[in-house]
C-alpha cells in the first residue's frame, strides 16, 4: 500500500482548491462559511452543515433525491454549486416542521403512506411543497408531471399522489 | 461524483464577464444554470479551469414583447418561460418545448440562453428558434452583433459564438394573426433527450394559405437541423393532411440520425415523419387554419 | 362485538418509521459522520478485459488530502485479493493483474475528504493491455471463446449445469401433444437501482474491534462471511445496517468496497467511509436476470396443458455471485410450472462466465421466480392464441383447482394453498373483461391497436425449510427475541432488516395481536448484529413468512410463561385460564382477568414460585414449507401506430398473500412492486457492446420510470391463508414484480397478434413496435 | 468506429513507407496538441490532448507497430487512456506503387471504452470521424509536399 504519512486529522479537513466565503440562509438561519468554489450545494448542506436529510441518489441530475428549495423553487442540489446559492435562501426537509407542527405535506405523506424506504422522501416533499405553493389544487396528472423529476423506487407513485392531494386538502386547496 | 477544481467568478456586468473570458481564453466557460455543464464536469468529461457565472448579472432575465420582437433575456429560467402568459398564449411552440426540457426541477435552474447556445443537438429550444426565425444577440469585446439562429449551429458543441462572446438576448419575430407553432418531442421517459423532436412554425394569410413555414429537428444529427424542403413544400398552399404527410416525409429525409440506444436510424426518421405531420396539424389549428 | 387492540393484525396502522423519515432524520450510511473519518474512492477499469501492466499512483499521492492507495497486490500480501461469493465461487476484491469487466474497482484511494478521494481516483494512471472480450454467454460457450476465468481448473466459460424434472417423460409428452409452442425469451440484465446506492463506514476501536455500518439486507450473514474471509474473531465484528434506502436484492452480496474500506480502516487507524456514486452502482453492483430461455409447451387440441420443457443459459458475468440458496444455482426457477398442473416438466440451466460484472441477484423477486413466472405466463398465452382460445378461458380451464392443495408440482414443489380462479375471476370482473374484448373487436375493425394481457402467476417465498435451504451452509431460519419490560412495554429484535417494507410497524402489529399490548408500546429493532438474534436477512419476500412466524412463536412462548404468572396472581391453576380478548381470563369468569402488562410487572416484582424472573423469549423459526402467494393481473394497452409507443390504459392487480397484517402497507408494496414489473417490461435494461462497454451506466440511459410513465395502478385482493404459517401470512413485496411483466407483454402481443406477432423481447421500446408496424406496412 | 479512404501522392512508396513508419511524422498530422515522449524500436509513447469543444482531456498513449516490411501494409496499434476512459485505435496504410508516386489505402478502427463511450458517444462520434479523416488528409498534404521521385 503506497501511502504518504497519515497526518493527525481534524474535522472539516481542507479539500484543496480555491475557496470563498458564502452567505446562505438555510431554513431561515443565516450561515457565512468558507467553501471551495467547486463545493456542491448538497455537500455543503450534508457535510458542512450536517443536515443529512437531503440525499444523493444519482449524481447526474436525474433522480431528485437532493431536491431543496432555492429561493422557493425546487432544484437539484447535486447540480448546484454552493457558490451559486451565495446570498440566497435554501429550504430543506429539516425546515418543513415549524414550531413542533408538521407541514401539511409531511402529514400527507404519513397519512397516505407516501413513503417506504424514505430515501426519496425529503426531495419528493420539497417538490410537493413548491407545487402546492404554485398550484394549491393540482389534478393527479398535474401532480405526476410536477414530481417527474423525482424518482421513487418503492411506492409506484400512487400513494405519493394521494399524499400530495391530502396535503392540498389540508391546506384548503382541494374541494 | 465530484467536479474537478476551478476558479469561480460571478461578474456583475456582461462586459466584466467578457473581460474574464478574454483574459482566460480557452480555460474559462460561462456558467448559466449549469444543468448541462455541471453534470459533464462531475463526470470529469469537461474540466474548465474557470467558471464565469452570468446568472447574477442584472437585467439578463426578462420576457418582453415590443412592437417588432419578442425579446427573451439569456438568463431567463426555462420555467419562467413556461409560466409566462405571453409565451403560453402567443408562442405556444416555446411553451411546448419548455415543458419538455429535461424535468421540472432542472427547468428551475436551466436557462433559455444555456439551452440555445450549449450546442448539444439534444437541446430542445434551438429547433424552435430555427423554425420561428429567431436571432441571437451576442456581445463580445467589439460590442454587440446579432446572428440568425439558422447560422448559429456549426457542429456538436460548436456554434458561431466566438470564445469571448456571450449570448445576451434571443429575439423572436413578434407573433401575428395567422401564426401558429408547435413542438413535439418523443422521449424515452421524462428527463431524456429527444428520440426525435420537431418544431414547426406556420404563418397563414387571411385565406388560410401558408405564407411562410419553418421546420426544424432536434437530436437527429450532429446539430439541430433545418428541414427546408419540408417547410417550403407548404408555402403557397392551403394545406391538407396529404400535404402534411408529404412534408413529414421531406422532413424525415432531412434528418441525419445515428442508430443508438434511442433506436435505429430508420425508426428515428419515421418518428420525424410522424411528429412533423402531427405538429403541422397542431400548428395549423393554432394558426386558425381550418380544413 | 369483537375486541380489538390498537395496532392489531388487519389494521392500517400508520407507519412508525415515518416520523423520522418525513423530518429528514433517517440515518442512512452516508449520513454517518465520525471524527477523523477518511473517504475511499476507486479508480475503475475502462476495459472489460485487460492485463494491468503498470499502476502509477504518484500523481494521486501528490494531491493534497490523498493519504494512501490500495492495490490488488497490497491485498494479495494479506491474502485478501480474492473473496468467496455467496454461491461458493470466488471474485476479486481488487485485481492483481487482470481486470474482468468494465467499471471494475482497480485501485482504492484513501483521502481526508470525498473531494480529494475523487481527485485521487482521477489521477491514478494505469497501463492496460486489452484482452479479447466476450459478453454474450452463448458465444462464451463456443470452443474458441476468450477464457474469462483461467484461474479455474475447468478451462471453459461453463460454470455449472443444473437440471430437474423428467426429461424423457417430458419429451414424450410434448411429442404426443396436439399443439406445441416454442418460444425463445430473453430477460435482460437489470440493476435494482435502489435510490440509495451501496456503501459503508468501517471503524476499528482501540481494542481492535471492528464496527461496519453497511448497506446490507443480511447483516448476520455478512458478519459470518467477514469472519471467514478476514479471519477476524466473529465476536469482534459488529455489522450495523442502519436505515436502508431500498434494497430489492442488491444489498445482499458482499462488495469489494466493503472489504477495501475495512482494510483501509485497519491500515490508517481511522474510520473510512465508502459510498458508491450511481455510475459505480450501475457498473459494478450485482445485476439481476440475464437469462436466455428457450421453452416448449404442449397442449391437447381441446386446450389441456401436457408438458413443459425449458432450456436456459444464465449469464453470471465473471463470477457467480448470485444470492441464491446453496442447493439452487438457478434459484427457484423450477417454480416455472406456475399455476398449472403439468404431468411432465423438465428444466435445465447452464451458468456461464462472461466479461461483465458478477452477480445473479434478485430484482425485487424471490430467487429467479420472475424469470419463471414470465416464461410460463408468456407460454400459456402463446398456446392459447395458437389454439384460438381466449387466454382467460384457457387459464380457467387449466388452473390447479382449489381442492387440490396442498399440490405437488411436476418439478417437486408442494404448493401450500391457492385459489387461482378466484383471483382471475375477480380481476376480470374489476376490469370488465367481456366489455374490453368487445371494444377490441370494434377497434380492430377500425385498424386501431388495443391489447388485453393476463398474468396469473404463482410465487414461492419464505425461504426456507432447513432441509433444502441454506446459504454457505447456514440454514435459512429467522430469529425473533422479545423482552417485555416491567411496565409492560416491549422491545423485540429481529435478524431481518427492513429496507422500506415497514417492519417496525408490521412486526409490532403481529406482537400487539399476540401479546395483547398496543403496538405503540412495542419497539422493534433490527440490523445490529451485537443485539439482534441471528437471521439470514430480508430478501425474497421472506420476512413475514419466517421472521413474522418467529415473532408469533416467541410471543406464544411468552404467553405460556405469562399464563403461569397470571394464574399465580389470580390464585388459580394455569389450566383454569384462557387467553381471550387479549387478556388471561378465568374460564367463565371474564371479570377475573390479568392483562399482559399486569403480568409483566409481576414478572419482575412478584414472579410465580418456581418461575424465573423476567418475561423474555427467543424463537428461531424453521418454516415447514415455503408459502405460495399468487395473483391475477389484467393489463390494457393502446398502441400509437405512428410512434410505436405503448400506453398502459388500465392495470388491475388482484393479489392473494394470505392473511394481511397491515392492508395499507400491503397495498403500498403492491404499487411499488408493480412499478418494478413495469420497468423491465418497457424501460430498463443493461446491455454491453462487443467491446464490453456498458451501455447505459447512468440514470440518463438506465430508464427508471417516473410518475409520468407509471400508470394508475388498481388493486384488489382475495385471501387464502397459508395453512402452515402460524397466522396464515405469505409475504407480498415481490409478487407484483413477478407477475406484472408478463401481463404487459401479453397485452402488447395481443394488440399486435392480428399482424402475426407472437413475441417481442423486453423491454418493449417504441422502436421495436414501430419496426414491426413498419415491416407490416402499418405506419 | 471505422473509417477508410484512399489517396494518391507523387511521393515514392519508400518515402511514404518511411513516413508512416515514423510515429513522430504520423502523429504530427494531428491537429490536437500532443507529445511523442519516447520511440524505441517498434514502440512509442506520448500524450495527446483532444476532445469535442470543451469536452477535452489529455490521453496518455502507448503505440506499437506490427512488423514493418517494405511492400507490406504499415499497421500501428495505439492504446490511449484519459477521462477515465480508453481509446484503442488500429491505423493501417496499404501502399501500392503508382505512376506517379504511391496510392495509399488507409483504414482506422477506433474503439472507445469507459465513460467517454457510454456517456459521450452520442456527442463524440462525428468528431472522431472528422479527426480521423483530417489526420490522413494532413498526411496526404505532407507527402504531397515531399520531393517527388
Amino acid at each position: 500500500m503506497a501511502s504518504t504519512a497519515i497526518p493527525r486529522l481534524t474535522a472539516g479537513a481542507p479539500m484543496g482548491g480555491p475557496t470563498r466565503m458564502v452567505h446562505i440562509t438555510v431554513n431561515d438561519v443565516p450561515f457565512a462559511i468558507e467553501v471551495q468554489d467547486r463545493t456542491l450545494l448538497v455537500h455543503f448542506l450534508r457535510d458542512t452543515l450536517g443536515m443529512t436529510g437531503t440525499h444523493i441518489g444519482c449524481d447526474t441530475t436525474h433522480c431528485g433525491a437532493c431536491t431543496v428549495l432555492l429561493d422557493d423553487r425546487p432544484v437539484k442540489s447535486c447540480t448546484v454549486l454552493a457558490v451559486q446559492a451565495d446570498g440566497r435562501k435554501v429550504r430543506t426537509v429539516e425546515g418543513l416542521e415549524s414550531g413542533g407542527k408538521l407541514h401539511p405535506v409531511q402529514e400527507g405523506f404519513t397519512a397516505e403512506h407516501g413513503l417506504q424506504c424514505g430515501f426519496c422522501t425529503p426531495g419528493m416533499m420539497m417538490t410537493s411543497v413548491a407545487l402546492l405553493a404554485k398550484n394549491p389544487n393540482p389534478t393527479e396528472d398535474e401532480i405526476r408531471h410536477a414530481i417527474s423529476g423525482n424518482l421513487c423506487r418503492c411506492t409506484g407513485y400512487m400513494n405519493i399522489v394521494k399524499a400530495i392531494q391530502h396535503a392540498a386538502k389540508a391546506s384548503g386547496g382541494a374541494k | 461524483m465530484i467536479p474537478p477544481k476551478f476558479d469561480y467568478h460571478a461578474p456583475g456586468t456582461v462586459d466584466e464577464a467578457i473581460g474574464l473570458l478574454q483574459k482566460n481564453a480557452g480555460d474559462a466557460k460561462v456558467l448559466a444554470g449549469g444543468q448541462s455543464l455541471l453534470p459533464l464536469m462531475k463526470l470529469r468529461l469537461a474540466e474548465p479551469k474557470m467558471l464565469i457565472d452570468i446568472s447574477r448579472i442584472a437585467k439578463l432575465s426578462y420576457i418582453q414583447e415590443d412592437p417588432e420582437l419578442l425579446r427573451v433575456g439569456a438568463a431567463t429560467k426555462i420555467n419562467d418561460l413556461n409560466d409566462s402568459q405571453v409565451i403560453r398564449s402567443r408562442y405556444p411552440m416555446l411553451a411546448d418545448a419548455g415543458a419538455h426540457i429535461a424535468d421540472p426541477l432542472v427547468r428551475n435552474m436551466g436557462t433559455v440562453g444555456g439551452n440555445v447556445c450549449h450546442g448539444d443537438p439534444g437541446n430542445d429550444l434551438p429547433a424552435c428558434m430555427l423554425a420561428i426565425g429567431a436571432r441571437y444577440v451576442v456581445r463580445g469585446p467589439k460590442g454587440d452583433r446579432t446572428i440568425a439562429a439558422k447560422e448559429f449551429y456549426r457542429d456538436t458543441f460548436v456554434t458561431a459564438l466566438d470564445p469571448a462572446e456571450i449570448l445576451t438576448e434571443v429575439q423572436i419575430p413578434k407573433a401575428q394573426n395567422g401564426d401558429g407553432g408547435a413542438y413535439m418531442k418523443m422521449e424515452r421517459k421524462v428527463g431524456d433527450f429527444a428520440i426525435a423532436a420537431v418544431a414547426v412554425h406556420l404563418r397563414l394569410d387571411s385565406k388560410g394559405t401558408v405564407t411562410s413555414a419553418g421546420i426544424a429537428l432536434t437530436n437527429v444529427g450532429p446539430t439541430v437541423l433545418m428541414a427546408g424542403k419540408a417547410a417550403s413544400s407548404l408555402v403557397g398552399h392551403k394545406p391538407t393532411d396529404a400535404d402534411f404527410l408529404a412534408a413529414g416525409k421531406l422532413a424525415a429525409e432531412a434528418a441525419q440520425p445515428a442508430s443508438d440506444m434511442r433506436g435505429p436510424a430508420e425508426f428515428k426518421k419515421g418518428i420525424v415523419q410522424t411528429l412533423t405531420r402531427r405538429a403541422l396539424h397542431l400548428a395549423w389549428g393554432r394558426a386558425g387554419g381550418k380544413s | 362485538m369483537t375486541t380489538t387492540i390498537h395496532g392489531g393484525i388487519g389494521q392500517s396502522l400508520a407507519r412508525k418509521e415515518d416520523a423520522r423519515f418525513i423530518r429528514g432524520k433517517g440515518n442512512y450510511v452516508d449520513d454517518i459522520q465520525l471524527p477523523g473519518m477518511l473517504f475511499l474512492d476507486f479508480t475503475r477499469s475502462p476495459y472489460a478485459h485487460a492485463k494491468i501492466t503498470a499502476i502509477h499512483p504518484e500523481k494521486a499521492l501528490k494531491i493534497p488530502g490523498v493519504l494512501a492507495v490500495i492495490t490488488g497486490k497490497d491485498l494479495d500480501a494479506a491474502k485478501l485479493a480474492w473473496m468467496p461469493t455467496l454461491m461458493s465461487d470466488t471474485q476479486m476484491v481488487l485485481p492483481i493483474d487482470t481486470v474482468k469487466f468494465q467499471g471494475q474497482e482497480v485501485v482504492g484511494i484513501v483521502a481526508d475528504s470525498r473531494y480529494s478521494a475523487a481527485d485521487g481516483a482521477a489521477a491514478v494512471e494505469i497501463d492496460y493491455e486489452p484482452l479479447p472480450v466476450v459478453t454474450d454467454p452463448v458465444k462464451a460457450l463456443l470452443p474458441d471463446a476468450p477464457l474469462v476465468r483461467p484461474d479455474k481448473t475447468k478451462k471453459s466459460n461453463h460454470i455449472w449445469h443444473w437440471e430437474t424434472g423428467d426429461k424423457a417423460g417430458t419429451d414424450a409428452a410434448l411429442a404426443k401433444s396436439d399443439v406445441v409452442v416454442h418460444q425463445d425469451l430473453y430477460l435482460p440484465r437489470l440493476n435494482v437501482s435502489s435510490m440509495e446506492t451501496c456503501g459503508c463506514v468501517a471503524q476499528f476501536d482501540t481494542m481492535g474491534r471492528l464496527t461496519v455500518w453497511m448497506t446490507t439486507q443480511a447483516p448476520h450473514a455478512i458478519r459470518t462471511v467477514f469472519a471467514l474471509v478476514a479471519g477476524l474473531p466473529e465476536q469482534n465484528i459488529r455489522i450495523i445496517s442502519p436505515d436502508l434506502g431500498g434494497g430489492f436484492g442488491g444489498k445482499v452480496p458482499v462488495y469489494p468496497g466493503y472489504v477495501v474500506a475495512v482494510v483501509a480502516a485497519l491500515k490508517t487507524g481511522h474510520a473510512v467511509k465508502w459510498v458508491e456514486d450511481r455510475m459505480d452502482n450501475l457498473m459494478s453492483s450485482s445485476f439481476a436476470r440475464d437469462y436466455h430461455i428457450s421453452a416448449d409447451i404442449g397442449a391437447t387440441k381441446d386446450g389441456k396443458l401436457t408438458g413443459l420443457r425449458v432450456k436456459t443459459v444464465a449469464d453470471h458475468g465473471y463470477a457467480d455471485a448470485a444470492a441464491n440458496p446453496s442447493k439452487f444455482p438457478a434459484g427457484l426457477f423450477h417454480i416455472i410450472t406456475g399455476s398449472y398442473p403439468f404431468d411432465k416438466a423438465f428444466v435445465e440451466v447452464d451458468g456461464v462466465y462472461t466479461n461483465k460484472p458478477p452477480g445473479g441477484i434478485a430484482y425485487r423477486c424471490s430467487f429467479r421466480v420472475t424469470e419463471a413466472a414470465f416464461t410460463i405466463e408468456r407460454l400459456v398465452d402463446g398456446i392459447a392464441h395458437k389454439l384460438g382460445m381466449d387466454p382467460a378461458e384457457f387459464r380457467l380451464k387449466n388452473f390447479i383447482p382449489p381442492e387440490s392443495f396442498p399440490y405437488k408440482s411436476a418439478l417437486g414443489w408442494t404448493y401450500d394453498s391457492g385459489n387461482y380462479a378466484g383471483a382471475l375471476n375477480l380481476a376480470m370482473k374489476m376490469i370488465d373483461y367481456p366489455a374490453l374484448r368487445k371494444e377490441q373487436v370494434e377497434k380492430r375493425k377500425r385498424g386501431e391497436l388495443m391489447g388485453i394481457g393476463i398474468s396469473s402467476f404463482t410465487e414461492i417465498v419464505g425461504a426456507g425449510p432447513s432441509a433444502q435451504f441454506d446459504i454457505l451452509g447456514i440454514k435459512m431460519f429467522e430469529g425473533c427475541e422479545i423482552r417485555i419490560h416491567p411496565t409492560g412495554k416491549v422491545m423485540a429484535r429481529f435478524g431481518t432488516k427492513s429496507q422500506g417494507q415497514g417492519h417496525e410497524t408490521t412486526y409490532s402489529q403481529i406482537l400487539a395481536e399476540e401479546l395483547g399490548i398496543p403496538a405503540e408500546n412495542i419497539a422493534i429493532e433490527e440490523g445490529d448484529t451485537d443485539t439482534a438474534p441471528y437471521g439470514l436477512g430480508t430478501y425474497a419476500s421472506r420476512s413475514t413468512p419466517t421472521a413474522g412466524a418467529a415473532a408469533v412463536i416467541a410471543a406464544r412462548k411468552i404467553r405460556e410463561k405469562a399464563q403461569k404468572i397470571a394464574a399465580h396472581l389470580l390464585e388459580v391453576s394455569p389450566d383454569d385460564l384462557e387467553w381471550k380478548d387479549y387478556k388471561f381470563q378465568v374460564k367463565g369468569v371474564p371479570e377475573k382477568s390479568k392483562t399482559m402488562a399486569d403480568v409483566a410487572f409481576a414478572a419482575y416484582t412478584n414472579p410465580a414460585p418456581g418461575t424465573e424472573a423476567g418475561l423474555e423469549a427467543v424463537d428461531y423459526y424453521d418454516p415447514p414449507n415455503m408459502t405460495y402467494p399468487f395473483g391475477s393481473y389484467v393489463c390494457v394497452v393502446d398502441i400509437d401506430k405512428g410512434t410505436g409507443q405503448v400506453n398502459i390504459r388500465r392495470f388491475v392487480a388482484v393479489d392473494d398473500c394470505g392473511t394481511i397484517i397491515n392492508p395499507m402497507i400491503v397495498e403500498g408494496q403492491i404499487h411499488g412492486g408493480l412499478n418494478m414489473g413495469l420497468a423491465p417490461a418497457l424501460y430498463e435494461q443493461i446491455t454491453y457492446d462487443e467491446n464490453g462497454n456498458m451501455r447505459g451506466n447512468s440514470f440518463l440511459d438506465y430508464l427508471v420510470p417516473t410518475a409520468v410513465e407509471s400508470p394508475h395502478w388498481e388493486t384488489g385482493k382475495t385471501t387464502t391463508p397459508s395453512p402452515h404459517h402460524p397466522i396464515g401470512a405469505k409475504g407480498v413485496g415481490e409478487s407484483p414484480t413477478v407477475g406484472a411483466p408478463a401481463a404487459i407483454v401479453n397485452a402488447v402481443v395481443d394488440a399486435l397478434s392480428p399482424l402475426g406477432v407472437t413475441n417481442i423481447d423486453i423491454p418493449i421500446y417504441p422502436w421495436k413496435v414501430w419496426q414491426i408496424l413498419h415491416d407490416k406496412g402499418q405506419n | 468506429m471505422q473509417a477508410d479512404g484512399r489517396f494518391q501522392v507523387r511521393a515514392a512508396p519508400e518515402v511514404v513507407f518511411a513516413f508512416f513508419s515514423d510515429p513522430r511524422q504520423l502523429l504530427d498530422c494531428l491537429d490536437d496538441p500532443h507529445t511523442v515522449d519516447s520511440v524505441e524500436a517498434d514502440r512509442f509513447t506520448g500524450t495527446i490532448t483532444t476532445g469535442v469543444a470543451f469536452i477535452r482531456g489529455t490521453f496518455r498513449f502507448t503505440g506499437r507497430y506490427e512488423e514493418r516490411i517494405p511492400g507490406q501494409p504499415v499497421q500501428a496499434r495505439i492504446h490511449g487512456s484519459g477521462l477515465g476512459s480508453g481509446v484503442d485505435a488500429v491505423l493501417l496504410a496499404d501502399l501500392t506503387a503508382a505512376d506517379p508516386g504511391t496510392v495509399v489505402g488507409w483504414r482506422a478502427d477506433i474503439v472507445l471504452t469507459g465513460p467517454v463511450a457510454s456517456i459521450g458517444e452520442r456527442l463524440v462520434r462525428s468528431t472522431i470521424d472528422k479527426k480521423t479523416a483530417a489526420l490522413f488528409e494532413k498526411a496526404r498534404e505532407r507527402l504531397e509536399a515531399a520531393p517527388p521521385p
